[in-house]
């Protein structure tokens, strides 16, 4: 056996993988002998380490694997373009109709919306920023939905009470879409 | 007819008249179209096994080939040659020469291709699962950047909308097309090709029921025609659009 | 710039990517200058290659990518027990006029080929070795198909150009398809 095509053999072997692979099925494939093998493993676990290489090769339960070193995070983070940490404008929406007029159903969120609102309730809900608080006693007893503790924590209030009163928004924001029409018009 | 085992299998017509005119080495601006001809019939009476449309195309060929048999019995007729010029006899086999030429070509880059094949077959790139990743990045909060104040104007756009809505009634609305629409989605996402992104940004200010199965016709249209994936992380995560390279 | 902790940003991104990195996004994402990058990148295949490591640095597809060395794919046939199949010579002929007359229509493949093509197109487009890339404007309006990044990682292609010239091909391939004749019937 030539020592150093083993280790290619091995490295191949780890780079391919994407679980880790336990020392029995490594030392089967290439036929090296298990203690020999756990030997090499270390050797190049070091070698990395030492090269500073942009991996490193670590024992898990269940066997061995190459990771990326953590330092390096931030890069593959931009890579992978891990998902924005901010909510569609769909999102923050629906998040908002809820805030103020929870506990609602989904109908009552797609009628103010104008649009389907199931996937900004995935969303909201995988976030954990909604609940379902109950059922609404009508037909098809539809699910209600509410804020969750993480939603007022992150806008550091103790209780949706605590939300701004609409009509003192309007005024404060000023934002002209609709000058034309009077404010009373979110009232309803 | 004998049953006849391992029957070359070829990929048509010119596959087969290849195989001919190799194994009787002629000269291909030369074709003893008899022989051929005959040959290339024999092989077709052996071949009843094939799938129909496979087979109708050995059959063009060969009516092809008689065709051009019987026209090699008659007198060669002339091309109108420049004034003066010597007239140039026709022959009858010129068009299928070039064809065979052109499919002899082909037929070669296919073998390049397969050798390459070979050789690419022999390295293999990782496989990577974007969710093993996923212990490496920060902790993210959905809410991050979000004040108090855009909360407020999401609603107030939301009920801006519905009361709009309401009032107007008799707004024709905008025909958008599928393709229209793709190249909206197409142009939006090739801004940042690299980025996924989040599938509601295609949905918002879709007002309709129409526009929105337009936008989502438009969607699976580029899904079907691999111009953009679709990505779920996790069940009922967000679901992001990839441009497709 | 750390030259060291850059090799390992580069080195980790490859990694974790599993279809070829294009310079840019490499530029992009470590913010080292393209030149830089390039001699970089050719620098470490070198390193590899000198250290007979399991896997080199290979130019694909428009970008870099990391792949297992050829020598060790026995070893990882076992691992992943399902050898790469190879296309079928209806499909290799088939693509090999989409290669090249590329955008090409299904009637064009078939007036060349003399069969019918769809079964090789509806195979090659499911390997998403091929894609459609529009419409000819002519009666009807057929389909117009062209070969996809992943022909070019199918085949460990930079780029189209890469393949032998359709008249070269006999010279350079010595594909004894006619033995008998002179080379010169290629001139036409």
């Amino acid at each position: 056996m030539f020592a150093q095509e083993m280790k290619g053999a091995v490295e191949a072997l780890l780079f391919v993988s994407g679980e880790p692979l336990p020392l029995e099925t490594l030392a089967k494939i290439t036929g090296i002998e298990a203690g020999e093998l756990a030997e090499l493993l270390a050797g190049m676990a070091e070698e990395y380490a030492g090269q500073k290489r942009g991996w490193r090769l670590e024992e898990v339960a269940g066997g061995y694997r190459l990771v990326t070193c953590p330092e390096y995070a931030p890069y593959i983070e931009q890579l992978l373009q891990h998902p924005k940490a901010g909510l569609s404008h769909a999102a923050l929406e629906t998040l908002a109709i809820i805030a103020y007029r929870q506990p609602v159903t989904r109908l009552e969120i797609e009628q103010i919306r104008g649009v389907k609102a199931d996937h900004s309730l995935a969303n909201l809900l995988g976030k954990n920023l909604i609940c379902e608080v109950g059922r609404k006693e009508t037909l098809g007893r539809p699910i209600l939905y509410g804020t969750t503790e993480e939603f007022l924590r992150h806008f550091g209030l103790r209780q949706t009470e605590e939300l701004p009163k609409l009509d003192e928004v309007f005024v404060q924001e000023e934002i002209p879409l609709f000058a034309e029409q009077p404010v009373g018009d979110e009232k309803e | 007819m004998a049953y006849q085992v391992n029957l070359p299998v070829f990929e048509g017509p010119f596959d087969l008249l290849y195989h001919l005119i190799e194994k009787h080495e002629v000269d291909i601006y030369d074709i003893p179209i008899a022989q051929i001809a005959e040959e290339y019939l024999a092989y077709l009476r052996q071949m009843d096994e094939l799938d129909l449309e496979v087979a109708s195309s050995f059959v063009v060929m060969a009516a092809q080939l008689l065709s051009i048999k019987a026209r090699m019995l008659l007198p060669a007729p002339t091309m109108e040659g420049d004034s003066g010029g010597e007239p140039e006899p026709v022959d009858p086999r010129a068009e299928l020469v070039e064809r065979l030429l052109e499919y002899r070509k082909f037929k070669a880059v296919a073998e390049v291709l397969k050798a390459q094949e070979g050789i690419a077959a022999q390295v293999y790139p990782r496989v990577v699962d974007p969710a093993s990743l996923a212990h490496l990045f920060r902790e993210v909060n959905p809410l991050e950047g979000v004040m108090m104040g855009d909360l407020l104007a999401a609603l107030q756009k939301a009920l801006r909308r519905q009361r709009r809505d309401e009032m107007v009634a008799d707004v024709p609305r905008e025909e958008v097309s599928v393709q229209q629409r793709m190249n909206e989605v197409l142009a939006n996402l090739q801004q940042t090709p690299a980025e996924p992104a989040p599938l509601e940004r295609f949905f918002t200010g879709n007002h309709y029921r129409d526009e929105l199965i337009v936008t989502f016709l438009a969607l699976l249209e580029l899904v079907r025609l691999r111009r953009i994936r679709l990505l779920q992380r996790e069940t009922l995560g967000a679901i992001y659009v990839l441009l497709r390279e």
